[in-house]
């Protein structure tokens, strides 16, 4: 999995290259994501993403609950129709900051 | 769809970095298998999911991740019905109640996202393995206009 | 290479519909298990075409392409070699001397294919089932360097 | 299996939409083709083509002998690196007309 970080408009953006986050990979994402939560808000571009299993969704909580114990806040983008029914199904909507694209997520402030 | 069932079955090592496999070629399967109809992606997307929980948790739970033991997958397709089974050596468990978890929980995911995907699940203990076994209603195929 | 065996089967009914799904299966699988060596695709191209000759054989002679008969595939993955199997339950053959055939001639030309691209062929009889086997020995998984 | 037909400076070009030619399509790709051959040469363009078995070869056989018996050629381009080796192999090569692409084979005549 490659995690590649950039920032835009004084914006900390986070993508990776995987199409599938699963109990193979979660915990390398978890541990990537983990060491850019510091001092600033963080947008993960889940662009490349096509699948995601019940560990994905456990690592996302696991560093949405992190980013929130570190006052900042952690913005999910670009998640697919088929994620975001897993999303859904789950209850995960309730508590995940999700944003349709970069653009609206950095406006958010 | 053809006369006879269409079966697939995989046996892999008890190695978490091969569930990525199981889960795309049971999607793959069922596409190829069932190519026309237009809510076969979604289906076969959806399996692709349940399999990916049942084999991690066989893999997980029921190898310890010990790529010296080993893990069986089946799918069974049918006229109007498909079967995945998942099996493996492990001491099995309880298949009790399978509730919606809270958001905040950090585990416990997978079995319910099974639940919601198929229309039924079992569990079967013997001496020799632990099976789970799921069960989905599908559309007969779409005849042609 | 883990470090037990993988193995795929796949049972479709006896219809050349679903030819092409067994081959494009076998190669994926390939692929995906040993995703990493450079000349994997080359070797899983080559199992998609040995596998494709020999189910269509089991099919439209082992079958008569009756799709309630059925045919069975089996590839396992071994560290240094792997082995395909396709079984019918037709009435079998008499494997003797592939010789390569002449370039006008219309048939034939399938077992010429497999003994190509294969390292050995064996094909065995019983009462109940006619199943030919074919060995390929692969290089070993290159070292990270 | 679409088969389209067009012409490019008065030659026929024909072009399949298949990735694979096997004993499932073959049948149907010989048929397809041989209502083409009446009086022209003609070309198959073979671009989509990734995958060809004994049967696919077989319909090639029959369908350059056909081009034979009716005095015109059938010229085979855009073949893959593979489905070269496929033809070297089996001593196809050697009788089938075979160019690197659409152009070469119209220059050819
Ligand atoms: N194949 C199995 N072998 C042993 N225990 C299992 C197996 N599958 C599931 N379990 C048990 O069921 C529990 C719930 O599974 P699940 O809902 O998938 O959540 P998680 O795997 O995240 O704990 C697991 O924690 C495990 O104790
Ligand atoms: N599974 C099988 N069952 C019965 N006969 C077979 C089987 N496989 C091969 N054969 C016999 O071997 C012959 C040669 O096969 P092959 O080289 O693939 O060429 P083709 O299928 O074009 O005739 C076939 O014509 C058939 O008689």
């Amino acid at each position: 999995m490659k995690i590649n970080s950039y920032f835009e408009d004084q914006v900390q953006i986070v993508d990776i290259d995987s199409v599938r986050l699963d109990a193979g990979n979660a915990p390398e994402f978890k541990d990537g994501i983990l060491q850019f939560i510091n001092g600033e808000d963080i947008i993960i571009d889940f662009r490349n993403l096509e699948f995601i299993d019940s560990s994905g969704l456990s690592a996302l909580v696991y560093l949405h609950k992190q980013a929130q114990n570190n006052n900042i806040r952690l913005k999910l983008v670009n998640l697919s129709p088929r994620i975001m029914d897993i999303l859904k199904t789950t209850g995960l909507v309730q508590i995940l900051q999700i944003y349709p694209d970069v653009e609206s997520a950095k406006k958010d402030i | 769809m053809p006369e006879k069932p269409v079966i697939l079955e995989i046996v892999i090592p008890g190695d978490i970095k091969l569930l990525s496999l199981l889960g795309d070629l049971v999607e793959i399967f069922i596409q190829k298998t069932l190519n026309n109809g237009s809510n076969i992606e979604d289906l076969a997307f959806q399996m692709n999911l349940a399999l990916t929980e049942a084999s991690s948790n066989a893999i997980l739970h029921g190898c310890k991740n010990n790529p010296d033991r080993s893990v069986k997958i089946r799918l069974e397709l049918q006229n109007d019905s498909l079967t995945l089974e998942v099996s493996d050596n492990g001491s099995g468990f309880n298949l009790k109640d399978i509730n919606a978890p809270e958001p905040y929980q950090e585990k416990g995911r997978g079995l319910y996202i099974i639940k919601q995907l198929m229309d039924s699940v079992e569990y079967k203990i013997s001496d020799k393995e632990s099976k789970f076994v799921m069960h989905k209603k599908i559309a007969p195929k779409a005849k042609a206009s």
